[in-house]
C-alpha cells in the first residue's frame, strides 16, 4: 500500500444544502482506493462532520451513489485511478434529488415512484402452498430476469435528462421494475402495471437517452425495459384494456 | 405523454419513413437532375396521386410536430402540462392550414 | 429536546428480520400501527442484503425437514437451543412459500421450470434456493416494495441507541433514538418492540458486513439487562478480499465457490500450503482454512500485505470470468485481477452465531421485547451453515410479527418509560460533545487489531486475559474522547464514536465467553484446549451486563429435546446426517 | 447554467448526442417548416408558374431549403434510431451504428444535391 507525499489527490467536495458550496482537501492517493476510500478519509481526518450515506461498502446496498467529476457512480466500486482527472476529483450529491446535507440526498421521491409505477408484485390466484413452474428460457421469465437485479441505487434517475426537465416523470429504475413485474407471470394484475405506467408521467416521456443504460453501474438496460413498456402500453391501450 | 399521443407519434413516424425517402428523392431528382421547375410542376400539377401523397405527408408532419413541439414546450420552455398541450394542438391545425393551401397550391387544385 | 410518538409496534431494522416482521404483522391486523425505524433507508441497510449465496429449505424430494434439522445440529456441533432450530427448519417452508407467492420474490428454476436448488458446504442434500448470486438482494428489494406498500411509518436514518423499561423494570416502554438527519432525540412509547438490528462482527480487522453494522442491538440488550449467548461464536470466512486497512472493501467476501472449484491457496512464497493442513486441502471446511491461513501469516510465510494468494488463472482467465462473473467484476472495479493474476486475501469476520436469548416465539426476558435475526442468539450454535443465516431472519422476523399482533390483541399496551433512564442514555449519546476532542481513528485501529490478534481465529488464555484488559483501557479512553465538531445534524463522526462504544461492549461479551468456553468447536478454537469436551455436558455460555456495570459469564446446559447425540431424526441413518463427501480430487 | 441544462459531464455519450441533435433538428424544422409551406402557398397564390420560378430561384429560398432538407435528413436518421430501439429491441451498440450508417448514407446524398446549386 504505498503511498508518497508527492502523490496527492485534490478532492472538491459539495458542502452544504442546495445552495452550498465546493470545498478543497487533499487527500493521499493510494494503490487501492475508491472514491468512498476517499470521502471517509476526508470524515475521518479532515472534515469530521462531512455528511454522505454508504452501507454495504461493496456495490449491493446502492446507498453511496453520488456525482464523481459530473457523473453519477457508485463510490464503493468506483476506484479513484479510473475516474481521477490529472489527479483531481470533485464529488457532489447525484442530482435530480433534493439534497439533505453535503453528498446525502433525500431518495423519498425515487421510492416514491416506484411504488407510482407500480413497482412491486401483486399476488395471483395460483396455490400458495407450490412454487410456480417457470421455464428459465420462457420468453417473459428471461425478460423479468433482464431487468431485476436492480440494486436502486439511484444512478440512472440522476443521469435521467427527462427527469432533470420534468420532475414528475417516474424516471427508469420506477420504470425497469415495473417492466420486470409486467413479466412475471405469476403476477395477479399484469394490466394493472400498465395502467400505472401509461399516465402522463409515465413511459411515454422516455425519449430513449439511453444515458440510463450509459451509466448503471450493474449493467442494466433501462431503456429497453421502458420501450418494452411502451409497446405493451400500446397494445393495450387500442385494445382498450387500459380504460376497463 | 400517454399512450394515444405516443401512438400518434411513433404512427405519424412511420407513415413518414417512405414519405421522406420519396420526397427526398424527388427533390434530388429535381434539382440535380436538370428538370426545370416548369418540367416538375408540368408533371405533377394536376396529379391527384401526387396531391394526395403531399396532403398526407402534411398532416403527419403537423401531428408529429406538434406533439414534438408540446413535450418541447414543456420540458425546456417551462411551459405547464395544459398551456404545453393547447400549445401543441394550436401548432397542430397552424401547420396544417399552410401546409393544405402549399399543397392546393402546387396542384393547382 | 426530546420528540416523542406512540405506536402499536416498532420495529429497529430493516433486514430480513424487520421487513418481515413489519409484513406478518400487518396481516395479522391490518389496523395496527407499525413503525420502522432504521439506521440508513430502509432496505438498504443490513447484511440480509449482502447474501449472496441462498436460502435453505428443505422443499424438494427426497429432502426433510428432519434432514435439515439433523445438518443444523450437527453444523452447529450439538450447541444450538433444539427447538429454536426446529423453528427454523419448518418456519422455512412456509416461508419461502410466502417469498414467492406473497412478496415476488423469483428463484431461479430448473430447465423445467422447477426450483432449482443447489449444493452449499456442511450440508447432506443440495437446498439451497437462491436468485444468482445475489439472493439478499432479491429478497430485500421484494420485502422492501411491499412494506413500502403499507402504511408502514418510516423512521429512516433513524438510529436506535436505548431500549427504555418501566420504571419498575417490569417491562418495555419505547426506544430512545436518534434522528441523524436533524440530530434530535426521538422517543418512540410502543405496546410491542422488535429488535432486529442486526450483529456483525465489525469489531475485527477484516470483516465482511456492512459497514454500518456496530452490534447497536446486542448492546442494547445488554445494557436492558438481557442475557447474550454463545458470544465466543463468531464466524471467519476464508476468503476476505486484502486491499490495505484505509479501504472499505477489504474484508469483503470472494465466495466460497472459488477454492470449491479448485482455487489455489499460494503463501507469500507461492507455495500451495493447504495439503500440509489438511487432506482436502483448499477444500476443506471454512474453520479448518481459515486456521490454516492465519498459522501461515503468523509463521511469517503471508504475502507483503500480511495476506494469502488465491490463485484462479490455471483453470483458464475465461472460464473464471464466466464462472465467476460478479466475482471477477468486483475484483476489478477494485483494481485486482482475479481471473488471471493473484489476489491478496485473509479470514474475515463473517456472522455472530450468538445474541440476545429469545424463545421460539421471539420473546425475550424482558417484557415487550422480541428478538430476531442476527441479535439473537441460540439457532446455529458454534457454527452457521451458509443459506441458514437469510433463513433465520425471515423465518423468525415473520414469527416476531406475528407474535406481537398477537400480543396486542391479547391485550399489552403502552408501559410508561422511566424518565431517569431515559435522561441518563441521552445523557451518554450526548457525552462525546463535552469532551475534549481526541483520535477515534486509533481507538478503532487498537480495536480491530485486539480483537483480530487475541480474539480471532485462534485463542488461548493469555491472549484473552490480555485482550480483556486492553478492551476495559479502550473502553475508558474511548468515553473520554469527545468530538471535534459540535454538529449534530448528520455528523457521521458522531456516529463513529457511538459504534465504538456498541463494538468495545460487544467485543467485551466475545473475549470473556471465549476465555469461559475451554474447549473447541465450531468456530471456536482455543490452542490451550483444542478438543471438542464432552458432547453429553454440553453448555452454552451467557452473558450479562450486572447493575454495577460489571459483565458476568455463566453457563447452562444445553437441552437435548429434540435430538441426543448419537441419535438422528432420519430413520435408516444412525447418529447423523453422512458427513458431506470429500471434494472428488483437488483440480489440477 | 447551460441552455437548457444540457451541459453535465454525464451526458458526454452517443445516445444523448443523438438525442440532440434529433430534438434540435426536430426543432429546426418546426421552425422551418411554416415558412416552407407559407413562401409555396403565397407564390402559388400570386400567379402559378412564373410565381414559384421565380420563388425557386430566389437565393435565400435555396439556403433556407438546403437547411431544412439537412435538418429533415438528420432528424430521419435519428427518427430511425429511435424506432429501432423502441420497436425492434435492438441493443445500444447496434442502433448508435444504424443511426451512424443512415446519418452517413444520408449525408452524402446531401452532399449529392447541395452540388446543384
Amino acid at each position: 500500500m504505498s503511498s508518497s507525499p508527492d502523490n496527492l489527490l485534490q478532492v472538491k467536495i459539495w458542502r452544504g444544502c442546495a445552495d452550498g458550496a465546493y470545498e478543497d482537501y487533499v487527500v493521499p492517493q493510494q494503490d487501492n482506493q475508491t472514491v468512498l476510500d476517499v470521502v471517509t478519509y476526508i470524515q475521518r481526518n479532515l472534515d469530521a462532520a462531512l455528511a454522505y450515506r454508504f452501507a454495504c461498502r461493496v456495490g449491493v446496498c446502492g446507498s453511496c451513489a453520488m456525482t464523481v467529476n459530473g457523473r453519477p457512480r457508485w463510490t464503493c466500486r468506483t476506484h479513484v485511478s479510473r475516474v481521477a482527472k490529472n489527479g483531481m476529483l470533485e464529488i457532489a450529491p447525484l442530482q435530480n434529488l433534493p439534497v439533505i446535507r453535503d453528498l446525502v440526498t433525500d431518495m423519498t421521491p425515487f421510492f416514491e415512484k416506484w411504488q407510482e409505477a407500480r413497482g412491486r408484485f401483486v399476488p395471483g390466484e395460483g396455490p400458495k402452498d407450490t412454487l410456480a413452474r417457470v421455464p428459465p428460457e420462457q420468453k417473459e421469465r428471461a425478460a423479468a430476469s433482464a431487468a431485476i437485479e436492480c440494486i436502486n441505487c439511484g444512478v440512472c434517475y440522476s443521469a435521467c435528462d427527462v427527469v432533470a426537465w420534468r420532475d414528475d416523470y417516474l424516471g427508469p429504475a420506477a420504470l425497469n421494475r415495473a417492466w420486470a413485474a409486467y413479466n412475471d407471470v405469476r403476477d395477479g394484475d399484469r394490466v394493472g402495471v400498465l395502467k400505472a405506467v401509461s399516465t402522463g408521467t409515465g413511459c411515454n416521456n422516455c425519449h430513449t437517452h439511453q444515458s440510463c443504460a450509459e451509466h448503471c453501474p450493474v449493467a442494466l438496460n433501462p431503456t429497453f425495459s421502458i420501450a418494452g413498456l411502451k409497446r405493451a402500453t400500446l397494445k393495450a391501450s387500442v385494445k382498450g384494456e387500459l380504460s376497463k | 405523454m400517454t399512450p394515444r399521443l405516443y401512438l400518434l407519434q411513433r404512427g405519424t413516424a412511420f407513415v413518414m419513413v417512405p414519405l421522406v425517402i420519396t420526397h427526398l428523392v424527388v427533390i434530388m431528382i429535381a434539382v440535380h437532375g436538370g428538370l426545370s421547375a416548369e418540367e416538375i410542376l408540368a408533371r405533377t400539377r394536376g396529379s391527384a396521386a401526387w396531391a394526395i401523397f403531399y396532403s398526407v405527408f402534411v398532416f403527419a408532419a403537423s401531428i408529429h410536430a406538434g406533439i414534438g413541439m408540446q413535450a418541447i414546450a414543456h420540458e425546456w420552455f417551462g411551459l405547464g402540462q395544459r398551456a404545453a398541450a393547447i400549445a401543441g394542438h394550436i401548432f397542430i391545425l397552424f401547420l396544417l392550414s399552410l401546409g393544405l393551401r402549399a399543397v392546393f397550391g402546387v396542384y393547382g387544385l | 429536546m426530546i420528540e416523542t410518538h406512540k405506536t402499536d409496534i416498532l420495529i429497529i431494522g430493516s433486514g430480513g428480520a424487520g421487513l418481515f416482521a413489519a409484513l406478518h404483522a400487518a396481516k395479522a391486523n391490518p389496523d395496527l400501527d407499525i413503525t420502522l425505524a432504521v439506521k440508513g433507508l430502509v432496505g438498504k441497510s443490513g447484511c440480509t442484503r449482502m447474501v449472496q449465496g441462498g436460502y435453505n429449505v428443505a422443499v424438494a424430494a427426497g429432502d426433510s425437514i428432519e434432514r435439515h434439522f439433523m445438518d443444523t445440529i450437527v453444523g452447529g456441533k450439538w450447541l444450538p437451543h433444539q427447538d429454536l432450530a426446529w423453528a427454523l427448519v419448518n418456519g422455512a417452508v412456509k416461508c419461502i412459500h410466502e417469498l414467492e407467492n406473497e412478496y415476488g420474490c423469483y428463484f431461479d428454476r430448473n430447465p423445467d421450470g422447477t426450483l432449482h436448488q443447489k449444493a452449499f458446504a456442511g450440508q447432506s442434500f443440495d437446498r439451497t434456493v437462491h436468485k444468482g448470486d445475489l439472493t439478499g438482494i432479491e429478497i430485500i428489494n421484494r420485502l422492501s416494495e411491499q412494506v413500502w406498500a403499507l402504511n408502514v411509518h418510516r423512521l429512516e436514518e433513524h438510529r436506535a441507541v436505548a431500549l427504555i423499561p418501566t420504571k419498575d423494570g417490569s417491562g418495555l416502554a419505547g426506544v430512545l433514538l436518534i434522528d441523524i438527519r436533524q440530530g434530535h432525540f426521538r422517543f418512540v412509547q410502543a405496546k410491542t418492540v422488535l429488535l432486529g438490528a442486526g450483529g456483525g462482527p465489525t469489531m475485527y480487522r477484516y470483516h465482511t458486513p456492512s459497514g454500518d453494522k456496530a452490534c447497536d442491538g446486542m448492546a442494547m440488550g445488554l445494557r436492558a439487562g438481557l442475557a447474550l449467548r454463545d458470544m465466543e461464536m463468531v464466524q471467519f470466512h476464508p476468503t476476505g478480499i486484502l486491499a490495505g486497512n484505509d479501504t472499505r472493501m477489504t474484508g469483503t467476501i470472494l465466495e466460497e465457490g472459488l477454492r470449491g472449484a479448485g482455487g489455489y491457496l499460494l503463501n507469500g512464497a507461492g507455495d500451495r500450503f493447504m495439503f500440509d493442513y489438511h487432506e482436502h486441502g483448499e477444500r476443506a471446511t471454512r474453520d479448518i482454512v481459515s486456521r490454516a491461513m492465519y498459522e501461515e501469516v503468523r509463521a511469517g510465510r503471508g504475502t507483503p500485505n500480511g495476506g494469502i494468494y488465491i490463485r484462479m488463472a490455471h483453470l483458464g482467465p475465461e472460464k473464471v470470468a464466466k464462472q465467476f462473473k460478479g466475482m471477477v467484476k468486483r475484483c476489478e472495479d477494485c483494481g485486482f485481477d482475479l481471473a488471471g493474476g493473484d489476489v491478496e486475501v485473509l479470514p474475515t469476520a463473517h456472522y455472530m452465531m450468538g445474541g440476545i436469548e429469545f424463545e421460539t416465539d421471539c420473546t425475550t426476558a424482558l417484557e415487550g421485547l422480541y428478538v430476531a435475526g442476527e441479535d439473537s442468539g441460540g439457532v446455529h450454535g458454534a457454527n452457521r451453515l451458509g443459506g441458514n443465516g437469510v433463513a433465520n431472519s425471515t423465518v423468525f422476523g415473520g414469527v416476531s410479527g406475528k407474535s406481537m399482533a398477537e400480543a396486542i390483541e391479547k391485550g399489552a399496551d403502552w408501559r410508561q418509560p422511566d424518565a431517569a433512564v431515559l435522561e441518563e442514555h441521552v445523557g451518554r449519546c450526548l457525552k462525546p460533545f463535552a469532551g475534549k476532542p481526541g483520535d477515534l481513528n486509533s481507538i478503532r485501529e487498537t480495536l480491530v487489531d485486539l480483537m483480530w490478534d487475541k480474539a480471532g481465529i485462534v485463542r488461548d488464555k493469555d491472549l484473552l486475559e490480555t485482550c480483556i484488559t486492553e478492551l476495559d483501557d479502550l473502553g475508558q479512553e474511548h468515553a473520554a474522547t469527545g468530538l471535534a465538531d459540535p454538529t449534530r445534524a448528520f455528523n457521521p463522526t458522531w456516529h463513529d464514536w457511538l459504534n465504538l462504544e456498541s463494538q468495545i461492549l460487544i467485543s467485551q461479551t466475545i473475549a470473556r465467553a471465549a476465555l469461559a468456553r475451554d474447549d473447541s468447536r465450531g468456530a471456536h478454537y482455543r490452542s490451550d484446549f483444542p478438543d471438542m469436551g464432552d458432547i453429553e455436558k454440553t453448555r452454552y455460555t451467557t452473558i450479562t451486563l450486572q447493575k454495577n456495570g460489571k459483565l458476568k459469564t455463566g453457563s447452562k446446559p444445553v437441552k437435548f429435546t429434540i435430538v441426543r447425540p448419537g441419535e438422528s431424526l432420519i430413520d435408516d441413518e444412525a447418529g447423523a446426517p453422512p458427513e458431506v463427501a470429500p471434494p472428488p480430487k483437488a483440480a489440477e | 447554467m447551460s441552455a437548457f441544462g444540457i451541459t453535465r459531464a454525464s451526458r458526454a455519450h452517443a445516445g444523448f448526442v443523438a438525442a440532440i441533435v434529433h430534438r434540435v433538428s426536430g426543432l429546426a424544422l418546426a421552425i422551418f417548416l411554416p415558412l416552407h409551406f407559407l413562401s409555396l402557398g403565397l407564390a402559388f397564390e400570386q400567379e402559378a408558374f412564373d410565381g414559384f420560378i421565380a420563388w425557386a430561384n430566389n437565393p435565400l429560398v435555396k439556403v433556407s431549403e438546403a437547411l431544412l432538407v439537412a435538418a429533415l435528413t438528420v432528424h430521419f436518421a435519428g427518427g430511425l434510431r429511435l424506432l429501432a430501439v423502441e420497436f425492434f429491441g435492438l441493443t445500444r451498440a447496434q442502433a448508435v451504428w444504424i443511426a451512424c450508417a443512415f446519418a452517413f448514407g444520408i449525408g452524402a446524398g446531401l452532399l449529392f444535391l447541395l452540388r446543384a446549386f
